[in-house]
């Protein structure tokens, strides 16, 4: 970053930050979960709607090219911005889920029972269930790396274990924990899965959001994100794969411009990624990630990932403070995202939430879709704060205070009505 | 509508101090049940005897709206019939789904008429609801005549 | 209607059909392909993102509460919309394609070698490649209705050949054909397929941006369409489907909000509709959605249907005039969709497109989706301009000058500059 | 750029009068390409005797700008050795994947020139791509000594 993070500016792109909740400035912390969107990726959607609008592919008009222009551009502005070695590398899906089970259906045709799937603890359940299918479905063995107490991948058990071995085909990590904030060391997997010859899957989907992102340098075979998480639109998602390995692989969904030749009694497919696309794509939803990558590119992505950065360390030292509060997860700003996942001793996440809401913050209460990590830890559920790159020390803060009162609330230190609001 | 009109002091102390908390011998039919989205679960067993709920026992783990209403409904359930559970059941449901334009009738449902600004949260409502649902559930097993684990 | 239908107050909401092509004004006849849609819709999706914008279900807080408001309000307005019984039964995906892949592979876990899967040969390729997977995994037969000439299903055909049997276990049709227009006898069929338990699935992609739609009457268990066809955007579809049969049936995808509990050993399954949701949804395009229902219900779906017949049957009279010009399907405007697809003779459907694109008449050329319907034919690709409720009759008359002038410069009767431009 | 100067004289007359159209016996290779978005089938077949190219057959449907193109190809490639077709091939793509910043040699190229304009429709770079593609294809089989029908 050559000039200094403007937050300030930023938040002004952001029409939904000026909002109120009663007298409190609404306090957005829920990034993790979905981001919110600067004006010009909503008016690049709308402006696509309202003067370029037309099927792609399909359609040789002018509507049509401009379209098919819009769509294909978008797919090799993500082949660029996540460094793939071609823009047929880039699928384009409904969301990271689609993606990942995609991933996991098309890979499932290499499986059969003895075979083996290793995923981890602390992955999203987008990560976990589709394996599960496919295992299911073929006979193969799902295996998992722990965690350790501190929340870090617990690589030397598994190698202790021989977890990754030569029955190993697949090997599916996320890079950054929606829980726990780790970031995982994706690249050293990767050589564990490529020394065993397995695929190396990644979901990024709090990866590819927060950090500068280079599939070779990761090291994997296939990636996965979505959009909604990086300020782009919801209904679409990524997978990108090396091509040679896409192009091993069976289509997923029929239906639409996958294919190659139909014919009732049989038919072939299209190339990648066509062969992985059924059906009409997400066209408009594919321009409005375009502009979201463009944004967040002339932010930089090294600028979003300090500002985070610096965020994240200013929020671990401020929640530490407030009494009755565990973090879940490394309590220290290294190798770790902006998502911080906490308990507040005698009081549920879900009545956490409510109060916060009350005062206008905004933190997600559950268990973040990783229901087996949470049974890991010991606890049943969790709140987790999540700042994304709108997010300023004075939210942390209003959060800090706020989980002081809540913590006040319902311990009975406070009357319940009235108190220090 | 603000957190603390939801938070009624009555909620707060069914919530500190549970009533009937525990899993209890003897019992006619056990249920667990989950909400999902955030993970509450409650084990709850109903003993009926000569066509009265004699005992509702449980344990749960949840948030105070969940496990006040829990507290606060095996108080009611205990002692009737089970029709009147069931009875209680739907109006309570009618009540907690009718965004704060159904009110309960105060001498038959007693603590539980604290819950009447839980309506204007929707997603508070599965909270509220999970005791209640859970005892239907038992005490329809028991009417079956059925005597089981679930 | 009580009101006339005034096409010309319609056309104002569509600010893209005030644009030109060099001197001449955009003709847009490929609305069977994607349609174009009202500024209130764009409005709408840019609202929600601009001001209500969070993930739904998950989260607790106001905007969280808007957001599902929004999202869980658009499942209602579909079911309101197509006489669903309940909004659990409306299940919310990608697009058609989508919803029909789930629906062949869920049923898929109720089929063995032996059993039969009855589609037609009018399909659109959404409507076969997922039953072709679906056969293959299980050795399940694929069997097909075929049409008669004049491009109508062949009911007597399947009747005399025992087409629908007690091996078959699902019948997947078409309401509305996209090439011939053909608008299928869903009820009967449905009763055919149900004399024999067989589910029923109906595609209705391009039914009901068309027709008033109502599940009960059509007879049918399940019944898929797209968003992007009823002036909704890109990026969903709908499945509707009998809330016992939905219940009965395992899940697609997995992942996110479609799980009851997540162990790595192990997962058990949400009730209907939130089984089949995996991950993050199409939030925004379920918003856009809505008002797009909204907008045509307004219009008022009896209206759009007479417009629509009035246009179709005007459209089928000027065409049959141009010299060369064969009409593939029904030649009337009885049971008949808005899509006429047409052969010119000695011309190539991308030649004939591109000298229409050059007029600002956008039509689409090929198989569109439906090569076995082609193949059938006798053809090897066509043209086809698709009328909506924004089309008017003098768009019709531009085309079918337009498509004596392609004739005309093709066969050399003019001279390949000037002519009677 | 206008439609009239996408259909050239040149692309008509091909088109209506195509060259060394049928397919003819002897020959080396067959093969088959398709393009799937529009359904343009293409059967070429290439006869290759003392590194020349003796003959180029086809049978294709497809539109003017395909099948025009095919029969350029043919009318360039025959007589020339199969190294001076792929050195063809690989310019004439590089032109009409130039968006019309390319352009070709009038003396190699002939009247494949005429295709110079169809750079400026990228909807239609397949269709003029389709027989230059299988013959390519046909003739790299014939160089690696495969006699085979795809
Ligand atoms: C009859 C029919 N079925 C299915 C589809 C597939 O719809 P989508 O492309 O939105 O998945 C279409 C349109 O493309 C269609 O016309
Ligand atoms: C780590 C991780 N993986 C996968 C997902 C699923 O993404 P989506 O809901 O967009 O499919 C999420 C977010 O919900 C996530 O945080």
């Amino acid at each position: 970053m050559t000039e200094p993070y403007d937050v300030e500016a930023v938040r002004r792109d952001f029409p939904i930050l000026e909002r109120t909740v009663g007298p409190y400035p609404l306090t957005y912390l829920d990034s993790a979960n979905t981001s919110q969107k600067p004006r010009r990726v909503v008016e690049a959607i709308a402006d696509h709607y309202l003067v370029h609008n037309a099927n792609v592919a399909r359609a040789m008009h002018m509507l049509g090219a401009e379209a098919t222009a819009g769509f294909e551009g978008a797919r090799t502005a993500v082949a660029t911005f996540i460094g793939a070695a071609r823009s047929e590398e880039v699928v384009f899906t409904k969301n990271a889920s689609e993606a990942l089970n995609l991933a996991a259906h098309t890979l499932a045709s290499r499986l059969k029972p003895g075979d083996e799937v290793v995923v981890s603890v602390m992955e999203h359940h987008s990560n976990i269930v589709p394996w599960q299918l496919a295992c299911e479905r073929t006979g193969a063995t799902l295996r998992w790396f722990d965690v350790t107490d501190e929340g870090r991948l617990d690589i030397d058990a598994a190698v202790r274990d021989g977890l990754v071995n030569e029955r190993t085909k697949v090997v599916s990590l996320t890079w950054v924990s929606n829980v726990l904030g780790t970031v995982n060391p994706i690249a050293q997997v990767a050589a564990m899965a490529h020394a065993v010859d397995a695929v190396m899957v990644v979901d990024a989907s709090q990866g590819v959001p927060q950090l500068p992102t280079d599939v070779a340098a990761l090291g994997c075979d296939m990636l996965a994100f979505t959009g909604h998480k990086i300020c782009g639109p919801t209904g679409i998602g990524v997978l990108w794969g090396r091509y040679d390995l896409l192009e091993s692989l069976p289509p997923f969904l029929g239906g639409g411009e996958m294919i190659e030749v139909v014919r009732m009694t049989g038919s072939t497919f299209a190339p990648p990624p066509y062969r992985f696309e059924a059906g009409t794509q997400p066209i408009a939803q594919a321009v409005g990630l375009h502009e979201a990558i463009r944004y967040v590119s002339e932010l930089g992505m090294d600028g979003i990932a300090a500002h985070e950065h610096d965020l994240t360390a200013y929020a671990l030292g401020e929640m530490a403070k407030v009494p009755g509060l565990r973090i879940l997860g490394p309590t220290e700003a290294v190798d770790r995202g902006g998502a911080i996942a906490f308990t507040l001793e005698g009081v549920h996440p879900h009545d956490v939430m409510q109060l916060l809401d009350s005062r206008g913050i905004a933190i997600r209460g559950g268990h973040h879709c990783a229901r087996p990590l949470h049974d890991r830890l010991g606890v049943q559920s969790s709140c987790r704060a999540s700042v994304y790159l709108y997010t300023t020390h004075e939210e942390i803060d209003r959060l800090a205070e706020a989980l002081d009162y809540t913590s006040a609330f319902f311990s009975g230190r406070l009357a319940t009505t009235g108190g220090r609001r | 509508m603000s957190v603390e009109q939801l938070y009624q002091e009555i909620i707060l102390d069914h919530y500190r101090v549970k009533r009937n908390a525990g899993l209890r011998e003897p019992y006619e039919v056990e249920v667990h049940h989950v909400n999902p989205s955030c993970g509450d679960e409650l084990t709850l067993r109903v003993a009926v005897a000569d066509g009265e709920v004699t005992d509702v026992s449980y344990e749960a783990v949840g948030c105070s709206i969940s496990q006040a209403s829990t507290s606060v409904m095996s108080d009611l359930v205990i002692g009737g019939s089970p029709e009147h559970a069931l009875e209680l059941h739907d109006g309570f449901q009618t009540m907690i789904q009718g965004q704060g334009k159904v009110s309960l009738d105060e001498d038959a449902y007693g603590d539980a008429v604290a819950f009447e600004g839980v309506a204007q949260f929707p997603a508070r409502v599965k909270c509220a609801m999970l005791g209640w649902a859970a005892v239907r559930d038992a005490l329809l097993r028991v009417m079956a005549g059925a005597k089981e684990e679930s």
